[in-house]
């Protein structure tokens, strides 16, 4: 019997005579767990939905189970036993988390007929198995956005499949969540089931990983097995050159940029006291559901405290107004790019500009000069790959549209910068330049609040680390001398 | 106590059914509180004036005066009326069937046969002409179009161009006949509207194409304010509909039907027309009130009698 | 372990909260109807009379069943501009096959005239899920197209002389309730159902609500939009046989802007027009209110012009009312 | 390096192959406007004159004036059904300003109009902005409300014998361009700058893309949703002046069902009902489009009835053939 469940090779793509993909290959073991690595638009992304049916490859060839297959619908993978976790999650948001996981496959009577309870029962069973903490009765659109990507990890799981792609599944979770996936995955393939595993959380890849293919500029470069490389190796693979990682520095702290005093918010977080300072960077660590991205957007003024107030250079903000907010200094990286973050039908320009126009204008006429200096500059700075300024971001792989919204917020010269899960989808060497953004911009006197799910990142870019726990700050620790272990034990 | 009439009149919108409505309002039986009238907007749809005659009924009305906008479906809704034996008095368009207590109102096959001669007169007899119709399947459109049909078959020299629908709509005559106009150039002789409003909108694209609008006959159907003014300028002829004496008679011929032989017809209309619409009982099936054509001599008079409101 | 305590009791907490908000959210609508019925009957004695409240869901019957098919349409993000029209192709239709020299039994009429209303639609639906046409233009062509089919049919003349057997449908009544308000609440119950309980009535949802992944889900998007709109097509053909019945002629005028009150139905009612939520129960509400309206507005006496802008003045404070309520 | 290089030349390459696309997409549409009128003009002699040209412009404006304010609206996500009452409140108040006693002169006049036309647009605004409310609820009610004020205003009767100055902006012309068509021209060229050029233009589209990202980017969406319904009321105003003048007489029941030929422009044009994506130039071809349907029909003596099956099929079919290149 044939050991390898997916072979490809010479697989090409091109969106509009444009190579995305020019040489895709993979080949997937039985029972293991293969990484899929590569930069922002490597072409990870577009490689596994021809594999999924989702798109229609240009040429090359799939073996599945050493057959031949070209699937025209995921419909037709999922027939075969492929299921995938993709990218960029796409929830229906007016139906109940069991309706979405079984869609197209409820329990029924009479062949026509939703056998209601059954499928909340099966809903939940999946779940509480997985060990997520989602109700199968409630409604998507009230889901956080880590609980909709655990949703959608659920349903690839609730398939039976002998192959799963899973496409950057653990971007929006913690690492608690992450763990609880892992144990999933290694029981998936005990069972002879095949993964494909897509993350730049490199840690994540050595975790559980036994095989790794890598991408660059929508070519193979490289496969082998994990226990042979190291993450150094890796990361030059993937990036095409040698990183060096920069060492964290203490800087002069300065005087309070941001103060939020006793900011609370009913169900959210409750009496947060923060002071961020000139040239510092202040970490905010958590489990999911901590409440730390409502604390981040009510202090941006995407909602308003029920109590407490900030106060930016010692002047009050108006609440609930994210305009004077701007105005002010302030600039938030939201965690939901596609919903909060990007307007995906509107071009790469505008979007990286929209918050800074009214800066890049005289008399609401725009000059298009600056417009471009600034685009240009921001392109170059955050490496992000696009044909064109004026493309639609919608037509971007998940890392750079990421990177396009660490741009707008970097646009408007803010003295004060929130990120929320800042480098969710960015890869090694773009995660570098990241924090290397950062550091420059704390440098130079700006000050910054980072919240992020991964311990390490917290560790990399924190000067001190905020700890929430069910909406309440529960202690404030140095980031220079903490541990991970640490952090997990205080978060937990 | 007061007699309550309902008016379900097919729509609104229109100029003539507000003359007409100013002028049923005027009539002195609703003027000195002997009657409460209701005017219901049918907004030029069968069922919603359907809808009205139930509302009428349950609140058991004394009487309806009607103008459908449809002759047939509106046999169903008198019917019912009389059924629950509520006089219905028809006025300005007919109804099918016999369940009418009686009708007041002109007859559109003759008002287009009327300005079908008229223009046909006008061009010696001989040319082209482009008749503009009503909305299609409405009962003035469907009579009106015979009417000028009627008319033209006797005039075999009299060519029709074009005929199509302006839906009574000013400026979408305006933008037909233009087209009309490029597409004929100096062949059009003529222009038969059947009602006064897309004869102002014909009279608007001659202009628009440098074109006098006196060189070119135009006639329309209903007597309203611009029409009359069009006619003193000389622009155009009209035949004039006279709402008052459809409202007005109606309104007598419902009191009569409700009060019975003892009520003497109060509108100073049945003294207007005298023999040429006998008053009569007050009972006959049917009064038809004749048309006027209005000609520059006697536009200035028949503008006086224009029903204004209050 | 705290945490997870806290974190496993939050969803249903959530949930309950949610479903109290569910509950105003698709019920608000009726408050303000309930409230308007008030209003109307201390200002008119024969407002809560048992003939009156007939003649509202007589009246309601019509714009009802459109408002049913254009809920469906409207759920899966789509409009259908075309219903007045097909109304008014299938009533002339229907209405020709059962008058003049050989006239076919008043079933087969009605069946003729539903199997038009579903062709017409049929088309509507190839042209929306297999062409991709966006809807409102899809519709809007068909608004146009049927209309003239319908003055082409019978020369622009009305069909008259429905025999009685087919005029029961429109005028009759069945134990003191008028037949096309016993169609209008079989309509309902049958739609209503589906939508909640079959797997069809889901995958409407699901296609509204992202069509994307319905489709990844294995969910033949293009058939279930195919679908609403034949379905929509059918309904419409419905209510151009009892409109034609309850007018005693087919009209091919028939209809004209009823697609406007038809989708102020749905919307008032609560369904998002961007797809993917809303009710059938919202819609029979959203429609009993423009009828309580007009039928109000009339009993009143309110002249014409006035209507209008109080007509307009309701509506839009209906709407004001339910959004405010939800707010809370 | 090699790589480096690779990834810098794919850019261009993308660029101007995405670059055709969208010239496709925006003016896919054109094409079938030009094939129409090469059609047109074999079929009929007067097509291609430049009187019947002019007259297609002018004939055009008024919705195409419509239709450029439409666009603003929809772009943003919204509709505005209200655009055809507008136009009348604002040509019968006008109107009555340059008549009767103590006429003022057109100047005020036309000010007065669109000053109310701008009014009424913001109610609209506040409604969907403020008030949260759906823009087809807004707009439907403000249709009714405001064709009730236009009815009330003048009792029901129009507005005449406008003075020659006020008639010159519907009737008059500037080196032998119509008047209107001037406006237009003037209307659809500031409007394509401010959608283009400037801060508040790239709003509309953000908050149409995407309310939320617009929102947390800084830019106050609730002033540019205000906005594009009080600038659609101010454009229906100066269509309703124009249509007065044009008609020599403000009629209160002009500009009815306005508001569909209005969206099917947009819509036509490329511009999506669900907003963020769409351009002025896309609605002009729109309008155009309808305008060359509407005349070529009545050149070709195509007569009532079948004039309306075959504009429905023409809109139609233009879609598809635009919809089908743009897969190409
Ligand atoms: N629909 C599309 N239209 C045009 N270009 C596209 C489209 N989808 C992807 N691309 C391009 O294809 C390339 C590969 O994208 P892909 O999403 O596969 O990258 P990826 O490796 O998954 O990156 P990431 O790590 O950021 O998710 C990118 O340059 C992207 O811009
Ligand atoms: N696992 C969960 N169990 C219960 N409620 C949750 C859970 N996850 C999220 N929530 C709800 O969502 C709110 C915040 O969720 P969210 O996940 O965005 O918070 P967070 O602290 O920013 O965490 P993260 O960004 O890491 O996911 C919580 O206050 C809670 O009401
Ligand atoms: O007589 C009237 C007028 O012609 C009006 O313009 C339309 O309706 C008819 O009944
Ligand atoms: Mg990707
Ligand atoms: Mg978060």
């Amino acid at each position: 019997m044939n050991d390898l469940l997916v072979e490809a090779h010479g697989v090409q793509k091109a969106f509009n005579g444009v190579r995305a993909l020019e040489d895709g290959r993979l080949s997937l073991r039985r029972g293991s767990v293969h990484a899929l690595c590569g930069g922002n638009g490597a072409g990870k992304s577009t490689f596994l939905s021809i594999v999924m049916g989702i798109a229609q490859r240009d040429a090359g060839e799939i073996l599945f189970k050493g057959r031949s297959v070209n699937f025209q619908s995921p419909a037709e993978a999922l027939a075969n036993r492929i299921a995938i976790i993709t990218q960029e999650l796409s929830p229906i948001p007016g139906m109940t988390v069991a309706e979405n996981l079984y869609l197209g496959r409820e329990p029924r009577r009479a062949g026509v007929l939703v056998r209601f309870n059954a499928l909340v029962r099966k809903a939940q069973d999946l779940l509480d198995r997985l060990g997520f903490p989602v109700n199968a009765r409630a409604r998507m659109s009230s889901l956080s956005l880590a609980q909709i990507q655990l949703v959608e990890i659920a349903k690839a799981f609730s398939h039976d499949c002998d192959v799963m792609i899973m496409d950057e599944p653990t971007s929006a979770i913690g690492e608690r969540e992450t763990e609880v996936l892992f144990n999933a995955i290694r029981n998936l393939t005990a069972q002879g089931a095949g993964i494909v595993y897509v993350s730049h959380r490199l840690s994540e890849i050595f975790q559980i990983a036994d095989d790794y293919t890598v991408f660059r500029d929508g070519r193979y470069v490289d496969s082998g097995r994990i226990a042979d490389i190291d993450r150094a190796y890796l990361v030059s693979t993937i990036v095409g050159r040698k990183l060096n990682v920069a060492e964290k520095t203490r800087r002069p702290v300065g005087e309070p940029v941001l103060e939020s005093t006793k900011l609370s918010r009913a169900a959210e977080f409750k009496d947060i006291s923060l002071t961020v300072h000139r040239g510092e960077i202040l970490g905010v660590y958590g489990l999911m559901g901590a409440g730390r991205s409502e604390y981040l957007n009510c202090v941006y003024g995407l909602t308003r405290p029920d109590s407490g107030e900030v106060r930016l250079k010692g002047r009050v903000l108006p609440a609930g107004q994210p305009r004077k907010a701007i105005q002010a200094g302030l600039s938030l990286v939201t965690e939901d790019r596609k919903e909060t973050g990007l307007v995906l039908s509107a071009s790469v320009r505008d979007n990286i500009s929209f918050s800074a126009y009214r800066r890049l204008s005289r008399l609401a006429f725009i000059n298009r000069r600056k417009v471009r200096t600034l685009v240009q500059s921001m392109i170059e700075r955050m490496q992000i790959k696009t044909g064109s300024a004026s493309l639609p971001v919608s037509s971007m792989s998940g890392g750079n549209q990421q990177k396009v919204v660490l741009a707008r917020c970097f646009s408007t010269d803010p003295s004060c910068l929130l990120c929320d899960e800042p480098t969710r989808g960015i890869d090694e060497g773009a995660k570098r330049e990241v924090y290397r953004l950062l550091d420059d911009f704390v440098s130079k006197g700006g000050a910054a609040i980072v919240v992020s799910s991964e311990a390490q990142e917290i560790l990399d870019v924190s000067d001190r680390i905020a700890i929430f726990k069910s909406g309440q700050l529960v202690s404030l620790i140095d980031g220079h001398t903490t541990t991970q272990e640490d952090l997990l034990h205080l978060a937990s | 106590k007061t007699i309550r009439i309902g008016a379900a009149v097919y729509g609104l919108k229109g100029e003539f059914m507000q003359m007409w409505t100013n002028a049923l309002k005027a009539h002195p039986a609703v003027k000195d509180g002997t009657v409460q009238i209701t005017v219901f907007d049918g907004n030029y749809d069968a069922l919603t004036q359907g809808n009205q005659f139930d509302t009428m009924i349950t609140q058991k009305y004394d009487a309806i005066i009607f103008v459908p906008i449809d002759k047939a479906a509106g046999a169903a809704a008198v019917a019912k009326a009389a059924a629950a034996n509520i006089p219905v008095i028809g006025s300005n368009t007919r109804v099918s069937g016999d369940k009418l207590t009686s009708y007041v109102g002109s007859d559109d096959v003759v008002a287009g046969r009327m300005e079908a001669e008229a223009i046909v007169k006008a061009i010696g007899g001989k040319g082209n002409v482009v008749i503009i119709e009503g909305p299609i399947g409405q009962s003035a459109q469907i009579d009106r179009s015979k009417g000028i049909q009627e008319a033209l078959s006797k005039t075999p020299d009299v060519k029709v161009l074009e005929h199509k629908t302006a839906n009574w709509s000013r400026a979408e005559s305006l933008g037909l006949v233009e087209n009309w106009l490029t597409g004929h150039p100096g062949q059009i002789n003529a222009i038969i509207a059947e009602n006064d409003d897309m004869a102002l909108g014909a009279i608007q694209a001659l202009k628009s194409k440098g074109i006098d609008p006196k060189k070119v006959p135009v006639a329309g159907i209903d007597g309203i304010v611009d029409g009359i003014s069009a006619v003193k300028r000389g622009e155009m002829t009209t035949f004039f509909q006279d709402s008052q004496a459809q409202a007005q008679g109606a309104m007598d011929v419902a009191l009569r039907a409700v009060l019975g032989a003892s009520y003497k017809p109060r509108s100073d209309i049945w003294a207007a027309y005298g023999e040429k619409m006998p008053w009569g009982d007050g009972t006959a099936k049917s009064y038809t009130v004749p048309w006027t054509q209005v000609v520059p001599a006697n536009a200035e008079e028949i503008l006086k009698r224009i029903p204004k409101s209050h | 372990m705290n945490t997870q305590t806290t974190s496993l009791n939050a969803p249903v907490a959530q949930s309950r909260a949610a479903h109290m908000r569910e509950i105003y959210r698709r019920y608000g609508i009726v408050a303000v109807l309930i409230v308007l019925c008030i209003v109307l009957s201390f200002s008119n004695p024969y407002f809560l009379t048992l003939g009156n409240i007939a003649d509202i869901l007589r009246q309601t019957a019509i714009n009802g069943i459109l408002a049913v098919g254009m809920t469906y349409v409207v759920l899966t993000a789509g409009i259908d501009l075309s219903v007045g029209s097909i109304l008014a192709l299938a009533g002339i239709i229907s209405g020709s096959l059962v008058t003049g020299g050989h006239p076919h039994s008043a079933i087969v009429g009605i069946g003729a005239g539903l199997a038009v209303g579903a062709a017409v639609g049929a088309v509507n639906g190839l042209l929306v899920a297999r062409l991709s046409i966006p809807p409102f233009v899809a519709t809007l062509g068909m608004l146009s197209a049927a209309r003239g089919l319908t003055f082409i049919y019978n020369d622009g003349m009305p069909v008259t002389d429905l025999p009685d057997s087919y005029l029961w449908i429109g005028t009759g009544a069945i134990a003191g309730v008028p037949v096309p308000v016993i169609v209008f609440a079989l309509v309902v119950a049958v739609f209503w159902f589906i939508l909640r309980y079959t797997t069809y009535g889901r995958y409407i949802y699901a296609v509204g609500g992202n069509a994307k992944s319905a489709k990844t889900s294995g969910i033949s998007t293009r058939k279930i939009i195919f679908s609403v709109y034949a379905l929509g097509g059918l309904l419409a053909g419905l209510a151009g046989i009892i409109l034609a019945a309850r007018t005693t002629s087919a009209l091919p005028q028939a209809g004209m802007s009823y697609e406007l009150d038809a989708i102020a139905a749905v919307v008032i009612g609560g369904t998002s027009l961007t797809g993917g939520s809303g009710s059938l129960g919202g819609t029979v509400v959203g429609a009993l209110l423009i009828g309580v309206i007009n039928n109000g507005l009339n009993l009143l006496g309110v002249s014409s012009y006035y209507q209008q802008v109080v007509k307009g003045v309701i509506i839009v404070g209906a709407v004001l009312l339910d959004a405010s309520r939800k707010k809370q």
